[in-house]
């Protein structure tokens, strides 16, 4: 990519998905640079190469902006002509021009000639950031509530089941269970009532992807929401969402508020024979509601603890009537589907999972934010190419996927593609979407402590592997932190661990210890070196660092004001002492010296 | 139709019916999967993963308490790595529980114990914190251990799904988890209708009676006083089972001989009690019947059931009838018309209740009780207590000599006996109350459509060509049932029966833990203590009250007639609302 | 039991009204008890056992909804609560050390109030506002990109404002 | 009775009537960005500002709201659409830079390179 210093005139997008790539659009970048040098306009043009922009049947595809012309069957031969026509006359060349309306587009023409944004490939939050979520106007300008109109008018409850199944939609919320098949297994159950139900309990910390999808796009999950009641034969729906998110809630509400006096909820929908309506469910701070039926106990008004499968859900779920259960990055999926159609939806993605998956980019990462990605993306693109990489010159170390339920991988894996499967091989999850990022001033035993500490704290304390395993391998990883881990530790955690995940009632109980054995199968010296001898080399295990002065002190004596327990001693101008038996690693003089004249270790 | 499929467990094939769970299929081969928080008459909590199987193609451990089997499953119940996971679970919940057993209430007999040996835990591997609550003593009957507790939830369950009291729930969460009452407030200041059922299916010693053993043994040491027990109907037909007899056998004389053998002075029976009761509320539903009295009359024996009342429906209260229960009624006539006739200062008795039950020691202690000033009933034990002060006392109860009881308040009839049994008061009641009020003897005095384990029974008589419509209720659990059809037929009825406990005071929670065979509130041993009781019924010369020869002595020379004013001075009561109100459930709701 | 002319217990018993006829009596539960937090700024036991009556939910059962979820405060809360984030992205941006400042500012743990009745210190779960690591949010406020120094200069400012008298209440 | 589709279409075609009616065929459409991570770097000023600047003069401009995009770090952010421009989106957006956007951007069609999201 030509570095720019001033905006440029043109921004040219080349499609960089895997269709493309094969359809050799790096020999049409080749082309592309040659030509704007011979026209002169290297220097203000931006030449981008993007993610999969969904059109391979179009492939290769060359995008200018502004005007977002779109390019398809892009040839070398057919380069000089685009650049002569359009960028130098500013003519758009027809004959090369396609008609594409897929409903992501509409990002790309604000937000495709930043990096960030054009490696990815937005569907759920297709409409984030580009319309005014509070407007229903909006909402219905960009195509809105037309997916469920073509359902109503042209579709039978069957046919949608059949089109989410065809494409190979899988939940979003983390177990990646195929959604067209709960569809119909919920369909199939005979009832005098069904329910649907949206599960915005996004609870993992560092994740933030319903949040933003709700304010960001309110309609098009209740749209989802919608069409789910339609294809299973519902006729109510709950949006189940934490109350910690109060501007999403009151967006939603209106949301609903508008959409009911625009007839597209409540009775006679859209003048169908169909009705739905939706109301909106509050949880109330707690993790495991994010399990389904912990979240049903949540909206009957009973403590959100979990009971065994089966029956599941989709057989006797609310009130014991099959309940199809969706998260909010499922549900905004759907919309897409049926209009832009299950067909077009497999060409993204990889062979088992299709479509994109909206990541939380977040923790010692340049670019920290929401990124939305084709299945199949790996880390390195995510982290690197999308989110610019670790800042302050600071070395990867681990990248931590799935939240709480998942695991850390190390370096090696950067090129691991994002999906279900492969992540899973890795030895984490693709969880709801958290991605957090750590460098090497990270404690990989620390961080297994933190997510413990996380999982049980939120504990239902319903079955015993989980409330009291958990307990005890948290134990056992305070103590190591402490410095006061023994022989036999790593195998206890290593034994509990297993257990709990095979013999927890829940979810949350079965992946509870997935931060800790991943972290132990990538960084099992890291423990070994925290038990044996009493170090971690992350530098952040407070009981176990010791600060020296080296010679670099001048002696200025700032450090031995600070001392807050009055342990460094010296001479001014002389080099300082730290007494190593008075220190309590408050790192007080290590902030302080001005002259980097205090080691940690 | 049954639909048989097959399984395999541990590679052998076996048919089994369809439809059913694991542990269902697999306890009808001969096999029986360990396991803790699961029981029968409860909803499945699959909480305590105990129970856990492998199953072919499953990546996890299965619980076996909630999963159905299919045809062709292969589950695995004994593997190396499923033994461990097993074991280790286990040991998980003893990590978490007081060390004590050794003073354990419940050593012995506890089912966390049992559970841990047959797991084969001899070493610690994951000891750390442990929970540290304090005890509630709050309650005069029922005591809560939250460090024993291992939240199995059965109690919870119990107290709602079997009882609708709903006294206990769950706080917190995680490892904070306890369970409790309302706002952590004490127990006893909230719905626990004292029960006791609770007691009955907690695995452990986390709910425990409040014990008054040490009280007793002192008073009986005590020779400035005179010592007198009464023995409720059942627990001769369960004290057996402390002793390690098979349910189904009562223990009548010998009962009375060992506590004579702990030095009673006098040993009187609580069917005694039951037959006056019987006098009374008999005459009283007769006077409600002819009198236009408030109908339909609900029996007033059950401790437990009283307090419920008194929370659950106080607008009902006039529905209920006056008369004391069996055990206060003995205790009166002990404090009055035998201590006259022995010539001793009441207050120099004492007297002791043999109960199964927990509640009556919440019952002896109502002021409304009291007689001339003093209580009636001084101590309450349990069968529980009783057995175990008998083996402290080192009385050899299973050889012992059978004694009678003390006349002239320990002869009883048969409709005494069957008092213990649910339906048990409708029949004496009937057997009495048609005599006074055809002037005829009732000859076919087993009444078996109010016989039986069913939640609800009706019946019916006729008295002189009146229609009397009968129900007995047993379980608070069923109360809402049969009081929402007083409320919306009020006429439907006109005497009915509420047992607070399933079973009626058979299955009181004062009785002897389930042995190693068998569970807790197992109907099968219900019905062989009610088989017990109806032998000793038929087996008595008097099966009326009214037959009973020192009853009517006892009217003659002290009370004159039922519902007397003397009766009604001391032998009726009155019922007043309680706070805090209680909440009725019609479905479970925990 | 509710006091006579209790505002806050009227206003809860005509919200209950108005949800008493729709659908079973537990689903409204937990929207209750968010009233009833909104209403109080916590859970007292006189509400609590006003919705057991109204509603026909068990004591024990409401008990058991209300410490189970920890959004409720059982306790009154103090004027100003600090939520602080100990979200993933907030923690490895070093909001442990954030909070030993905080901790060592006010003299409180999480979920205590100080003796002033002036702050409660509470454990957030991720604020969503990852992109400003690490955060803490005061009553309705989000400070973002916080340092000890920091944190602690933003308590001060709310104590010496609360001094002068210029800061209204705590949750609106 | 019509169908769905063509109902919806109708209703479309009004929204956007409504939408032009409020004023989208402006020369500049200006996006603030107002979702809760927005609001908690401080986009509620930004937005304030926008809406004062209209209130004192600023004419031709479609000022509206919008969800979260997804650049945290750069939040608050404002998008400025122009019919046949780059859209250019400025990150970290403060009152201040309020001002010059809008002295220099919006009345003048200046592009401020050092605040644009690239």
């Amino acid at each position: 990519m030509n570095a720019m210093n001033t905006l440029p005139k043109y921004i040219v997008t080349l499609c960089d998905g895997p269709t493309c790539m094969h359809q050799r659009s790096k020999t049409l970048k080749a082309v592309i640079e040659e030509e704007l040098k011979k026209r002169g306009l290297y220097e203000t043009t931006s030449l981008v190469l993007s993610g999969c922009l969904g059109m391979c049947n179009k492939s290769p595809i060359v995008i200018v902006n502004p005007g977002y012309t779109i390019y398809g069957g892009v040839s070398p031969e057919d380069i000089p002509e685009i650049v002569e026509e359009h960028l130098v006359k500013g003519k758009p060349v027809a004959r090369l021009a396609i008609e594409e309306d897929y409903l992501y587009n509409r990002f790309y023409r604000v937000f495709g000639d930043v990096a960030f944004f054009g490696q990815q490939m937005r569907i759920a939050l297709r409409n984030c950031g580009i319309m005014d979520p509070e407007s229903l106007d909006d909402y219905l300008s960009l195509r809105g509530y037309e997916a469920l109109a073509k359902v109503l008018t042209d579709m039978s409850p069957a046919q949608v089941i059949s089109e989410v199944k065809k494409s190979g939609l899988r939940g979003r919320g983390g177990a990646g269970f195929l959604t067209g098949l709960k569809w119909e297994n919920t369909a199939r159950q005979k009832s005098d009532e069904k329910f649907v139900i949206c599960n915005a309990d996004e609870g993992d910390p560092g994740a933030f992807m319903d949040r933003s999808t709700i304010e960001g796009d309110p309609h098009t999950v209740i749209e989802g929401m919608i069409i789910g009641g339609y294809a299973i034969g519902a006729h109510r729906g709950f949006v189940y969402i934490r109350a910690e998110y109060p501007l999403a809630i009151r967006r939603l509400r209106k949301a609903i508020d508008e959409a009911r006096r625009e007839g597209l909820l409540g009775t006679t929908i859209l003048d169908s024979a169909f009705s739905f309506d939706i109301e909106i469910k509050l949880g109330a701070g707690a993790f495991v509601c994010g399990e389904e039926t912990a979240l049903i106990h949540s909206i009957e008004g009973r403590r959100g603890m979990p009971r065994p499968r089966p029956p599941y859900p989709s057989q006797k779920g609310l009130w014991g009537r099959p309940t199809l259960i969706n998260n909010v990055e499922t549900w905004a999926n759907i919309p897409v589907i049926v209009l832009d159609g299950a067909d077009w939806f497999t060409t993204i993605g990889t062979e088992k999972s299709k479509g994109t998956k909206v990541f939380a980019l977040a923790g010692n990462v340049q670019n920290t934010g929401l990124v939305e990605v084709p299945m199949g993306t790996t880390l390195r693109e995510i982290i690197y190419d999308i989110g610019g990489g670790i800042p302050d010159n600071k070395k990867f170390k681990a990248v931590q996927t799935g939240g709480p339920s998942g695991g850390c991988l190390p370096e090696q894996y950067l090129d691991t593609r994002v999906d279900y499967e492969s992540l899973q091989a890795a030895g984490s999850i693709m969880g709801s979407g958290g991605m957090i990022v750590m460098d090497e001033g990270v404690c990989m035993v620390n961080i297994a402590k933190f997510f413990l500490e996380f999982t049980q704290n939120e504990s239902c304390g319903k079955c015993t592997p989980c409330r009291e395993g958990t307990k005890r391998m948290l134990e056992i990883l305070q103590r190591i932190t402490k410095g006061e881990g023994i022989e036999g530790d790593i195998e206890k955690l290593e034994r509990l661990g297993t257990m709990i995940s095979k013999a927890s009632l829940c979810g949350l109980g079965q992946s509870a210890p997935n931060p800790v054995l991943s972290t132990l199968r990538h960084f099992r010296a890291e423990y070994e070196e925290h038990i044996k001898n009493k170090r971690c080399p992350a530098g952040t295990c407070v009981d176990l660092l010791s600060y020296t002065i080296t010679d670099g002190c001048v002696g200025c004596g700032l450090c031995r004001k600070k001392c807050p327990v009055g342990a460094i001693s010296g001479e001014p101008k002389q080099r300082h002492v730290i007494d190593q038996a008075a220190c309590i690693n408050c790192g007080q003089c290590y902030a302080a010296c001005k002259f980097n004249a205090i080691q940690k270790s | 139709m049954k639909q048989m499929i097959t399984i395999y467990v541990n590679d052998k094939a076996y048919q089994v019916e369809s439809g059913q769970t694991i542990m269902q299929a697999t306890d009808g081969i001969g096999f029986r999967i360990p396991r803790l928080c699961y029981h029968p008459k409860l909803s499945i909590e699959g909480a305590c993963r105990v129970c856990i199987v492998e199953v072919e193609g499953a990546r996890n451990y299965i619980a076996s308490c909630s999963y159905p089997v299919n045809d062709g499953m292969r589950i695995y119940t004994n593997t190396v790595p499923l033994r461990r996971a097993r074991r280790d679970i286990v040991e998980l919940i003893l990590d978490n529980h007081p060390d004590d057993c050794h003073t354990c209430e419940r050593d012995g007999i506890c089912e966390l114990q049992r559970l841990a040996y047959s797991m084969g835990i001899r070493r610690r591997h994951f000891e750390g914190e442990k929970k540290n609550y304090e005890k509630d003593l709050s309650s005069i009957s029922v005591i809560r251990d939250p460090n024993k507790c291992i939240l199995c939830g059965r109690c919870v369950r119990l107290c709602s799904e079997v009882q609708h009291v709903n006294a206990l729930g769950y706080a917190n969460r995680g490892f904070q988890t306890v369970v409790m009452s309302a706002y952590d407030r004490p127990f006893s200041e909230s719905v626990c209708t004292n029960c006791g059922q609770c007691i009955n299916v907690c695995p452990t010693a986390a709910f425990v009676e409040k014990n008054y053993t040490q009280e007793l043994f002192d008073k009986l040491n005590d020779s400035s006083v005179i010592k007198i027990a009464q023995v409720a109907p059942s627990v001769r037909a369960a004290i057996g089972e402390a002793f390690g007899i098979p349910p189904g056998q009562a223990f009548e004389r010998e009962v009375a001989a060992a506590l004579k053998k702990l030095g009673f002075t006098y040993v009187f029976d609580t069917q005694f009690g039951a037959d006056l009761t019987i006098m009374e509320e008999a005459s009283e539903f007769l006077e409600r019947i002819q009198g236009n009295g408030v109908l339909p009359m609900v029996t007033s024996c059950s401790s437990a059931w009283m307090k419920y009342v008194e929370q659950f429906y106080p607008d009902l209260l006039p529905n209920v009838s006056t008369c004391k229960s069996p055990m206060s009624m003995l205790s009166a006539m002990a404090k009055t018309y035998f201590a006259e006739k022995i010539k001793i200062d009441p207050a120099k008795i004492c007297v002791a209740a043999i109960m199964c039950c927990t509640a009556k020691k919440y019952e002896a202690a109502r002021p409304e009780l009291m007689v001339n000033g003093l209580p009636a009933t001084d101590i309450v034990v349990t069968t529980r207590e009783i057995a175990w002060m008998i083996r402290s006392a080192g009385i050899d109860f299973l050889h012992i000599e059978g004694e009678d009881f003390d006349a002239p308040l320990g002869l009883s009839s048969g409709a005494g006996a069957i008092f213990g049994v649910t339906g048990g008061v409708m029949e004496a009641a009937i057997r009495t109350a048609y005599e006074l009020y055809t002037g005829e003897t009732l000859i076919d005095i087993e009444v078996n459509a109010i016989r039986g384990f069913q939640g609800i029974k009706e019946g019916k008589v006729l008295m002189d060509g009146k229609e009397i419509r009968v129900a007995v209720v047993h379980g608070l659990g069923h109360v809402y049932q049969i009081l929402d059809m007083v409320r919306n037929e009020p006429g439907r009825f006109h005497f009915i029966e509420i047992m607070g406990c399933p079973g009626g005071c058979i299955g009181g929670g004062g009785q002897p833990y389930a042995g190693s065979n068998s569970v807790p509130l197992d109907e099968e041993v219900l019905q062989k203590r009610a088989q017990a009781l109806y032998g000793l019924d038929r087996e008595r010369t008097f099966r009326r009250s009214h037959e009973n020869p020192h009853v009517q002595k006892l009217y003659k020379e002290f009370l004159g007639r039922p519902l007397s004013s003397l009766s009604h001075k001391l032998l009726h009561t009155h019922y007043t609302p309680k706070e805090p109100r209680g909440i009725i459930t019609r479905e479970q709701t925990a | 039991m509710a006091v006579a002319g209790d505002q806050n217990i009227q206003t809860l018993q005509e919200y209950m009204r108005g949800l008493k006829s729709t659908g079973a009596p537990c689903s409204h539960l937990i929207a209750i008890l968010h009233k009833t937090q909104e209403l109080y700024g916590y859970l007292p036991r006189e509400a609590m056992d006003e919705i057991a009556l109204t509603m026909d939910i068990p004591r024990a059962h409401i008990w058991g909804v209300a410490t189970f979820y920890h959004y409720f405060n059982l306790t009154r809360p103090g004027r100003h609560s600090i939520a602080l984030c100990m979200g993933t992205a907030c923690f490895v941006k070093g909001a442990a050390d954030i909070l030993e400042a905080i901790k060592n500012k006010l003299n409180i743990d999480f979920g205590e109030t100080t003796g002033d009745g002036l702050f409660t210190l509470q454990q957030a779960r991720c604020l969503g506002a990852c992109g400003l690591a690490p955060v803490m949010m005061i009553n309705d406020k989000i400070y973002g990109s916080l340092t000890p120094e920091k944190a602690v200069a933003i308590l001060d400012d709310y104590a010496s404002r609360e001094k002068k008298g210029v800061l209204h209440t705590g949750n609106v | 009775m019509s169908l769905p589709l063509e109902i919806i279409k109708k209703k479309r075609a009004e929204a956007i009537n409504r939408i032009i009616g409020r004023g989208f065929l402006s020369t500049k459409r200006v996006y603030v960005g107002m979702a809760t991570c927005e609001i908690a770097a401080g986009s509620k000023e930004v937005m304030n500002a926008f809406r004062e600047a209209i209130q004192t003069g600023l004419t031709d401009v479609y000022l509206t709201q919008k969800g979260c995009a997804g650049r945290c770090n750069l939040e608050p952010t404002v998008e400025i659409v122009e019919e046949g421009k780059i859209p250019i989106k400025y990150g970290r957006v403060t009152r201040e830079k309020v001002r010059e956007i809008v002295e220099r951007h919006l009345k003048k069609g200046e592009v401020i390179e050092e605040w644009v999201i690239k």
